[in-house]
C-alpha cells in the first residue's frame, strides 16, 4: 500500500460511492505504477534542474566568483534558460555518422538509469519496486552505460569520440570491481540483496547512535571505496577522463548537440543521483533519521537531505581535485582500490566472527582492531602506490 | 599518511566557498556591463586620429601614408585631398581603418612623424553590421586632443610639449631664414 | 497458454541461427558471436526445463545456467584473446585465410 | 504472458539473425547485445530473476564489450563494402543449420513434453546462495579456478613481449 492509495482509501470510505469507484481506479496496478513512474521521473528531473544550478553556483563560489546570476533573481531561472537553449539548438549529425546508432546512443544511456532509480527505497512506504536481487539489478542495469558510451563514440566517426568511448569503457569496467566489492560487504553483513531489507537492517540505534553501516570500520572503508568508485562510474571529476574537455574535446559526446546532448547530460546526473542513492541505501541508513527522536520527520526528507549532502560532496570534490591521467586512473583502481576492497572484505569477516565477544569493552576492542586493519591497509597501499610513481615511456602491449 | 593532501585541498576550497559569501573582496570577477574595470594608461585597443580645434581642418594628419605602408596587416587606407589642379594636399580625403583586421600593434603610432595617430582605449566596438560597422572612416576616427589628454594624460602632455617645441623651432628657423636670407643666397650663388 | 514447447522451439531456432553463423561466416568474431548464441539457447533450455518440471524445488536448472554463464564468460575471454593473437600473426581475422596448417 | 513471450521471442530471433547476417561487425555485436537482453527478459519471465540479471551483467556488460574491444583491436570494424561475406561452404553450413532446426523441432513436437507450467516457484537469492554454498560448493570452487586460469591465459595469449629498446 502506498501512502497515495491509503489516502484515497480513507477518502473513499468517508464520502460516497463515486469516490469509492475512483478509489478502485486509483488502486488499479496500472494506475499505481504509472503514478509511481511519473513521480519518480518528475521528481528526479526537478532535482536535476536544481542540482545543475547548485553545481554551477557552488563551483563558482569555490573559485571565488558568483556563478550564474543573470537569469532571474540570483540566477534561479538558469536551468530553464539552459533547457530552452538545449532544446532549440540545431541537432547536428555528422554526415558520415552511423545515423541509427548515433540516434539510439543517448536513449540507451538514459533509459537504464531511470530503471535504476525505480528500485531505490525513498521512504518507509515509498518503494516503487522491491526486487529480491535489487543490488544485482542495479549493477546489471549499469552495464548498459558502457555499451551506450561505445555506441556514441563509435557511431560519431570521430577519433576524439572513439578515444573518449574507449576511455569511458575502460574506466567503467575497472571501477565496477571495487564498486561491487564494497557493496558486497554490506550484502554479506545484512544477508540480503534487497535494498528494502538493507535499509531495514540499519534502523536499530545503539546508545543514541544511528545503526548505519558507515559507523562500522568495514562500513566506513566500504563507503569511501564506494564513493571513489561511484565518482568514477558516473564520470565525475576527478575521474572525468572520458569527457576531458582539454584533451579530447568532449569525449564520446563530441559530436552531439542540442537535445541529444541534453539527454546525455541528464543521464550523467541521473546516474550520479542513482549511485548516490545506492550509497545512501547501503551505508548511510537510507531514509532513517540520524537519531531516534527525529523519526517523526518523514523518511523522504532524510533521503533527500542525504542525497543533497552526497551530491554536494561530489561538487566539492570536483572543485578541488585535478583530473587524473589515464595510467594513474588504472593504477589507482587495480593496485589500490581493489586490494583495499578485498582487505575490507576480510575485515568484515573478522567483524562478523568476533560478534560473539562478551567481555566488557568488547565492542570498542572489535572496532579498534578492525579499524586498525583497514587503516593500516590504506596507509600501506597508499605508500606503496606513491613510491611506484615513475613516469617513463609507455609500452602498448595489447593494442599494436 | 596518504590522502591528507586531498583533505588539505578540500579545506582550501571550503575556505574559498564560505569566504566568498562574507568577503566580497575575494571576488576576482566584476559584473561587466554594470561595472567596468579601470584601465591602465598604457592599455590600447585601436588607433584614432588626433585633431586640434576643428574636427576636419584641425587633423594633424598630413596623409604622408607612412602608417599605411608600415601597417603589418594592411588595414589602413588613405587617399590624400587634391586641389582643383590635381596637386596633392597635405590632408587626407579618405582615411579608413578596418578594425576587424587591425591587430593593435601600435606600429602606426610609432612611425607617425606628426603624432597624429594614437591608440584609443575604446573596446566596445561590437556591431551588428559585420562589414560596414567595423570600417572606421575619417569622421569616426577623428577625436580631439582633449580626449587624448583624458585617456592618456602623461603621454598627451609630453606630445604637446614636443609639438610646441617643434613649432617654436620651426618659427625660429623661419625667423632666422627671413633675416639672413640674402647673405645665405649670396654665399650659395658664389659656390659654383 | 504458454507451454514448454514454446521455449524449446525458440531455443532450437536460436541454436540454429547461431549454428548457421558459425558455419557460414568467414570472420572469426562473428563465429564467436554464433557460439555465444548457441550457449544462450542451451541456457534457455535449462531454465525452461527447470520451470516446467513437475518439481522445481531442486535448483539444478538454475545452477546449471549460472555455471554455464560463468563458463561462457571465460570462453569468450579466451576466444577473443585467440582472435587477437591470430590477427597479430596473420593480419587477418578471415578464417578462410588462416589455413597454414592445411596439407 | 503469451504476448510478452511473443514480443521477446521476436526480438531475440531478429537480434540473433541480424547478429550473424549483417555486414558491419559493430552492428553485429550490438544486435547480439539485443538478443542477450531478450534472453535475459525470458529468464525473468521464467521466474529466474537472479539468472536473468547475471545474464545481463555477464553478457551485455562483459562479453559484448569484450567483443567490441576485440573488433577495434583487430581493426576490421570497417569491412570493405563489397566482397564475399560468407565462407566458401556457406550453403552447406546454412543447410546443416536448417536441418538441425528441423530435427529439433520434430523431436520437440513429437516428444509430448509440452505441459503447462506448474505454479511459479518462489526463488529467492538466499536460496540460491545457500544452495551454492552447500550442494554446489565444489563446482563453485572449480569455476573460480577456471575463471582465474582463463583470465591469465587470455592475458598471456593476447600479450606481446615488450620490445627491447
Amino acid at each position: 500500500m502506498t501512502p497515495w492509495s491509503t489516502l484515497l482509501a480513507l477518502a473513499g470510505d468517508a464520502t460516497g460511492s463515486w469516490l469509492a469507484q475512483l478509489k478502485n481506479l486509483a488502486t488499479h496496478p496500472w494506475v499505481v505504477n504509472l503514478v509511481a513512474m511519473a513521480v519518480i521521473l518528475g521528481a528526479n528531473a526537478a532535482f536535476f534542474a536544481v542540482i545543475t544550478l547548485l553545481e554551477r553556483k557552488g563551483l563558482g563560489r569555490i573559485q571565488n566568483r558568483p556563478g550564474p546570476n543573470r537569469a532571474g533573481p540570483f540566477g534561479i531561472l538558469q536551468p530553464a534558460a539552459d533547457g530552452i537553449k538545449m532544446i532549440t539548438k540545431e541537432d547536428i549529425v555528422p554526415e558520415r555518422a552511423d545515423q541509427l546508432v548515433h540516434f539510439l546512443a543517448p536513449l540507451v544511456m538514459l533509459a537504464p538509469i531511470t530503471l535504476a532509480l525505480a528500485v531505490l527505497p525513498y521512504g518507509p512506504q515509498l518503494v516503487a519496486v522491491n526486487l529480491d536481487a535489487g543490488v544485482l539489478f542495479f549493477f546489471a542495469i549499469g552495464t548498459a552505460g558502457e555499451l551506450a558510451a561505445f555506441m556514441a563514440g563509435w557511431s560519431s566517426r570521430n577519433k576524439y569520440s572513439l578515444l573518449g568511448a574507449m576511455r569511458a569503457i575502460a574506466q567503467m569496467i575497472s571501477f565496477e570491481l571495487p564498486l561491487v566489492l564494497s557493496t558486497l560487504v554490506v550484502i554479506m553483513m545484512t544477508g540480503s540483496m534487497s535494498l528494502v531489507e538493507i535499509v531495514a537492517g540499519q534502523g536499530s540505534a545503539a546508545w543514541g547512535l544511528p545503526g548505519w553501516n558507515i559507523f562500522t570500520p568495514w562500513g566506513l572503508a566500504g563507503f569511501l571505496i564506494f564513493l571513489t568508485a561511484a565518482a568514477a562510474e558516473s564520470n565525475r571529476s576527478p575521474f572525468d577522463l572520458p569527457e576531458g574537455e582539454s584533451e579530447i574535446i568532449g569525449g564520446f559526446m563530441t559530436e552531439y548537440s542540442g537535445f541529444k546532448y541534453a539527454v546525455f547530460f541528464m543521464a550523467e546526473y541521473f546516474g550520479m543521483f542513482a549511485v548516490s542513492g545506492l550509497g545512501i541505501t547501503l551505508f548511510l541508513g537510507g531514509w532513517h533519521a540520524p537519531f531516534p527522536f527525529l523519526e517523526w520527520v518523514p523518511g523522504i526528507f532524510w533521503y533527500v537531505a542525504k542525497l543533497v549532502a552526497l551530491v554536494f560532496g561530489f561538487i566539492w570534490i570536483r572543485g578541488t581535485l585535478p583530473r587524473l591521467r589515464a595510467d594513474q586512473l588504472m593504477n589507482f583502481s587495480w593496485k589500490f582500490l581493489m586490494p583495499l576492497a578485498l582487505l575490507n572484505f576480510a575485515t568484515a569477516i573478522l567483524w562478523h566472527a568476533t560478534a560473539g565477544w562478551q567481555f566488557p569493552g568488547a565492542w570498542l576492542c572489535r572496532w579498534l582492531v578492525c579499524f586498525g586493519i583497514v587503516a593500516g591497509a590504506f596507509t600501506g597501499l597508499g605508500r606503496a602506490m606513491l613510491r611506484r610513481r615513475q613516469v617513463g615511456p609507455r609500452i602498448y602491449r595489447y593494442a599494436s | 599518511m596518504p590522502g591528507f593532501g586531498i583533505i588539505k585541498g578540500l579545506k582550501e576550497t571550503a575556505r574559498n566557498f564560505f569566504g566568498s559569501y562574507h568577503d566580497p573582496g575575494r571576488f576576482v570577477t566584476i559584473q561587466y556591463p554594470e561595472e567596468k574595470r579601470e584601465h591602465h594608461e598604457n592599455y590600447r585597443s585601436f588607433p584614432f586620429l588626433v585633431y586640434d580645434g576643428d574636427p576636419v581642418k584641425g587633423l594633424r594628419c598630413v596623409s604622408c601614408k607612412i602608417c599605411e605602408k608600415e601597417c603589418p596587416p594592411q588595414c589602413i587606407y588613405i587617399v590624400p585631398e587634391q586641389d582643383g589642379s590635381g596637386k596633392l594636399l597635405k590632408f587626407p580625403r579618405i582615411f579608413d581603418i578596418d578594425v576587424s583586421v587591425c591587430m593593435g600593434c601600435q606600429i602606426c603610432v610609432e612611425v607617425c612623424p606628426f603624432d597624429s595617430i594614437k591608440m584609443d582605449q575604446e573596446f566596445e566596438v561590437s556591431t551588428a553590421d559585420r562589414f560596414g560597422g567595423l570600417i572606421l572612416n575619417r569622421s569616426k576616427l577623428a577625436k580631439s586632443n582633449e580626449y587624448y589628454h583624458q585617456i592618456r594624460p602623461a603621454e598627451a602632455t609630453a606630445v604637446d610639449a614636443q609639438l610646441a617645441a617643434e613649432r617654436e623651432r620651426q618659427q625660429a628657423k623661419a625667423a632666422a631664414a627671413k633675416s639672413p636670407a640674402p647673405a645665405a643666397a649670396a654665399t650659395r650663388e658664389k659656390k659654383p | 497458454m504458454l507451454t514448454l514447447n514454446h521455449f524449446l522451439l525458440l531455443s532450437a531456432a536460436l541454436f540454429s541461427v547461431g549454428l548457421a553463423g558459425v558455419l557460414a561466416r568467414r570472420n572469426a568474431i562473428v563465429v564467436l558471436v554464433g557460439i555465444e548464441l548457441m550457449l544462450n539457447a542451451a541456457n534457455l533450455n535449462f531454465l525452461a526445463f527447470w520451470r516446467f518440471s513437475k518439481n522445481p524445488e531442486p535448483l539444478a536448472g538454475v545452477m546449471f545456467a549460472l555455471f554455464s554463464i560463468a563458463v561462457a564468460a571465460a570462453e569468450a575471454a579466451v576466444g577473443l584473446a585467440l582472435v587477437i593473437a591470430i590477427y597479430r600473426h596473420c593480419r587477418t581475422t578471415n578464417l578462410d585465410q588462416v589455413d597454414s596448417l592445411k596439407g | 504472458m503469451q504476448l510478452a513471450f511473443t514480443i521477446i521471442a521476436l526480438l531475440i530471433l531478429a537480434g540473433a539473425t541480424a547478429a550473424v547476417a549483417l555486414r558491419n561487425l559493430v552492428h553485429c555485436v550490438l544486435c547480439l547485445a539485443v538478443a542477450f537482453v531478450g534472453v535475459a527478459a525470458l529468464f525473468l519471465l521464467l521466474g529466474a530473476e537472479f539468472v536473468g540479471l547475471a545474464q545481463i551483467m555477464v553478457y551485455v556488460g562483459a562479453v559484448a564489450i569484450l567483443m567490441v574491444f576485440a573488433l577495434l583491436l583487430t581493426r576490421n570494424a570497417d569491412l570493405p563494402a563489397t566482397g564475399p561475406l560468407v565462407s566458401k561452404s556457406w550453403l552447406t553450413g546454412v543447410s546443416i543449420a536448417a536441418l538441425v532446426f528441423g530435427c529439433l523441432a520434430i523431436g520437440i513436437l513429437a516428444s509430448g513434453v509440452g505441459q503447462a507450467a506448474p505454479p511459479s516457484p518462489q526463488l529467492s537469492v538466499r536460496q540460491i546462495g545457500e544452495e551454492l554454498m552447500r550442494n554446489y560448493v565444489l563446482p563453485l570452487e572449480v569455476l573460480g579456478v577456471l575463471l582465474t586460469v582463463s583470465m591469465i591465459g587470455a592475458v598471456v595469449i593476447a600479450m606481446t613481449d615488450p620490445k627491447p629498446d
